[in-house]
């Protein structure tokens, strides 16, 4: 009987440990993603290169900043090339009169700090214009935020679930035995007697079933990794996270749930046969 | 004014038993037990026994008088609806749930349905009995080869009882009972599925473990055991005690 | 010289017996069967039993003697090891799987331990016989109660196996072994736990169907029933048979 | 004892039916998004109303072709000028000399069908140049169908599991019976007369499930689109499917699961108990 529990709850530690997968993935994404977002500071034109480097350097200095780059009219116009080769005749007589400024280009820590920078650096003389698409940014926290929150919440819910099914086996495995465990009582066994095999057995069916999900799950995914890296990854503007990172939160994660259930599910089962 | 007469007389005899009673070393007491089940059924109808230690008892009766009901309240197994029970200076029916196993272990008992764990064997039955006890595993190793042979079960230590007779079932049942040397020890019908000869020889046993200062209580319908040894007989009709008798017979003798 | 004479009255003796026996009608034949199990234990040992339709046959032999194992061979629970066992003039031992049932229907039984469903009432447990054959519920209503009554459990009919005292389940198991009408009825120790009037009643049930037609194979310990009935004896020993009379007793007459 | 398997089933059948509309909805929003997918056939200067009208026909008339539109040159200028409104130095100038053509929007039933459309279109007379971000819809096409395949391998995952689960719950059931079972045996019952009443519970409890499933299933979506309708929609550019589309979906996928393996677990389980 050992064995259906073994399954049943290696079954729901792998639906638990794929979301937990998937989520830890989503938020690396969602923050690789985050983290991509820029701000430009336009500058006035004709700025020398020490004023420039000072500017640089009080940017850098403000909370939440990450990085900070110059980006030169001429590279701007490169850029700006580049971007519209297929509507080049857009471009046509732009070299002689270049309307482009010079600018900073500041990454952030969180782009939920963007606003106050965008505010400190717009404060700084020859500093024109601070721009960092609001809308687009405010649209990105708030999707990004919402499936996080839905993460979670799936989560939640697969943990309930997953509980139930396991203190419904145990439960079943228990009551299987149920003339055992009377007969144990009669003869005079305590309750704590009794119930120590049932719950060492549930610990350890956890702990098998954790094993055994962690090397499945960590297996495909390594396998993913593998084809992914050759693939896919070049077309996407992200990465998964690396293997020997989620392996470690999967591992714990899945272990202490296992762990917890297997217990939690022997002593509520065996409780409601003790009473003989 | 004979009302008052009687009345007196009553009181008076029953200030006696009580300060008999409590002189002697009454290993099991039952004072007014009464048994209704939840369908209203009336098994047990006021049940006074008192049983010194070191007896032999034979409880008799005909099929559903009671017999096993009243075992199973001295085990706690069921509880009494009124009355008190008091087993070796402990009044159970007032138990606390956690006590209830140092009472079992007090007690051995042969059940009439044997209640054996099938996914044990023969052996590591009679052991469990002992390791609930927490002996310690070379007592157990030495007191269970003993036990089994005593029953003549030591070729079939290593079966299971799926795999063995109704007979031979029955006197494993009894091995764990008497595995313990407890000071109690209960047989509901441990003769019931074995012939006459092997029967003799359970007897012979109990006897045996009787004279070395166990208390024995047993249930049974074997006239012919109850009749040849001449022991205090119990007898049981209805859920009420009909008939005690210091040196009885299976059937009232008339 | 000696040798060659023995086989030939061997080789007569047999054909003889073969001419005999296909004569008669035996409604249960079975010829040199063994039972070894797994575990290397003989536990049948070249049993050859002929029992014709209408008898009423004891079957006694001390506990482990193998008369339980003997009735499970019957009812195809366990496979004879070898030789052929013929009931209703089919060869049960080649029978295939599905038609197990059928054999079974034709066999009421009552176990040694007794073997009732705990989730249905008395009434249930004997009605499930009937409504595994296809009987009508009419006649289901009809006839539960008529055994009900005659083994005296009528007021009993809506309690739990587990609610009932050890000889009143006994008697659930015997009322469930009758109630097909069966031709054959196999009782594995059926007063084990029956008082000595009670088992007089039961006694009486068991011939007056006997007397109906119904063969009975009743495995025992009950001397005195044994004794009192003076009706065929067969008795195992060690997995042999060792006597077969035909108005036996429980012990060789000396 | 059915109380656990009804638990074990709804909870199974709840997880595949969260993973059932996720896939749904991503396959949704998928199609959504690719049907955006926009051609730009750019034409001549210059050509009459009667050319552009039958121009406009013959596209339709291809295959995969969903709508055409016709965009005039001062209607693309003004896009273009809505499009860039914070660089609108880029535009100075831009009204008197526009350089942007006249042109037909085309969307396509399937974005797979993109190459050859363009192909056919650019052979047309009077097209200049046709234009649909090749590389862009290359990219999406490859991501939308690795997530597909993602979301069945996930959802057959997710099956197997739940069968195991089930299988296992039941046959606990059934191993707690089977002395009942045995018993049933002896006294002559058949195997079907065993079986049936164990095979209809496991239908009846997987229609339960199912029920109950969709019931907590499609309320949580309703509650979803109610409070997503108001808030979050307007920020993303797809909605997500319609209550009255995806309930329909998930009941008729719900039940079918429910009751085979409520059929199946049951047959499989008696099974070994049966052999008396
Ligand atoms: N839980 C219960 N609910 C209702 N009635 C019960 C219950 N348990 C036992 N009884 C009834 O109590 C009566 C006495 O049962 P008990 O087992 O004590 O008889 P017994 O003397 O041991 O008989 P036997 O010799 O046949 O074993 C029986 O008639 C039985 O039906
Ligand atoms: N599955 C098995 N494996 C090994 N030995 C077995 C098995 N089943 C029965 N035996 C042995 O076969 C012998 C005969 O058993 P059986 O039940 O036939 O005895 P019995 O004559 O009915 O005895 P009783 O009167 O005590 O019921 C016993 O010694 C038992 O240990
Ligand atoms: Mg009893
Ligand atoms: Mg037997």
């Amino acid at each position: 009987m050992s064995l259906a529990s073994v399954t049943s709850i290696t079954a729901t530690l792998l639906v638990i440990g794929i979301f937990v997968m998937l989520a830890l993935n989503f938020d690396y994404i969602a923050t690789n993603i985050e983290s991509q977002v820029e701000m430009k500071a336009f500058l006035v034109d004709g700025l020398g290169q020490d004023v420039i480097e000072s500017m640089k350097k009080n940017v850098e200095s403000l909370d939440g900043v990450k990085t900070v780059t110059f980006e030169s009219k001429t590279q701007a116009l490169e850029k700006f090339k580049e971007k519209f080769n297929n509507n080049s005749y857009l471009l046509e007589g732009l070299d002689d009169r270049n309307p482009l400024p010079d600018s900073l280009i500041v990454t952030m820590i969180s782009p939920n700090n963007a606003k106050e920078i965008s505010e400190s650096i717009s404060k700084m003389s020859d500093v024109e214009n601070v721009v960092y698409g609001k809308e687009v940014l405010d649209k990105l926290l708030k999707i990004t935020y919402a499936l996080r929150v839905g993460c979670l919440l799936l989560i939640a819910v697969l943990l309930i679930i997953s509980t139930f099914i396991i203190a419904n086996t145990i439960k079943l495995t228990v009551f299987a035995r149920r003339r055992e465990i009377s007969i144990m009582k009669f003869v005079g066994a305590t309750d704590w007697f009794v119930r120590w095999p049932f719950i060492i057995e549930g610990v350890v069916i956890g702990i098998i079933g954790s094993i055994i999900t962690v090397l499945a799950l960590s297996s495909v995914y390594m396998y993913f990794v593998k084809t992914l890296s050759g693939s896919m990854l070049g077309i996407m503007s992200f990465t998964i996270m690396p293997f020997s990172e989620i392996v470690i939160d999967t591992t714990f994660f899945v272990t202490c749930i296992g762990i917890f259930i297997g217990f939690l599910g022997s002593v509520i089962s065996v409780r409601k046969f003790l009473k003989v | 004014m004979t009302h008052f007469f009687c009345r007196i007389i009553k009181d008076f005899r029953s200030l006696c038993r009580n300060i008999i009673l409590k002189g002697c070393d009454f290993l099991i007491r039952l004072n007014d037990v009464n048994k209704v089940f939840t369908d209203g059924h009336k098994v047990l109808n006021n049940i006074n026994l008192h049983i010194q230690k070191g007896e032999f008892v034979f409880l008799v009766g005909s099929s559903g008088a009671g017999k096993s009901t009243l075992i199973k309240l001295m085990l706690k197994e069921t509880e009494a609806t009124t009355g008190k029970i008091v087993i070796d200076n402990e009044d159970i029916t007032k138990m606390r749930r956690r006590y209830i196993p140092h009472l079992r272990r007090n007690i051995g008992v042969v059940f009439q349905d044997f209640k054996l764990l099938q996914e044990k064997t023969v052996y590591e039955n009679v052991a469990f009995a002992m390791e609930v006890i927490e002996a310690s595993p070379r007592e157990v190793r030495r007191q269970v080869p003993i036990i089994l042979s005593m029953v003549g079960l030591s070729k079939k230590y290593d079966l299971y009882p799926q795999q063995l007779s109704g007979g031979e079932q029955q006197r494993v049942s009894l091995a764990r009972a008497m595995v313990n040397s407890p000071k109690i020890l209960i047989a509901d019908e441990p003769t019931g599925n074995l012939d006459p000869d092997t029967s003799r020889e359970i007897m012979k046993l109990l006897v045996e473990i009787n004279q070395r200062g166990t208390t024995i209580l047993m249930a049974t319908h074997a006239k012919d055991i109850v009749d040849n040894m001449k022991k205090r007989v119990v007898a049981i009709e209805g859920g009420r005690i009909v008939r005690d008798e210091m040196r009885g017979a299976y059937c009232r003798e008339t």
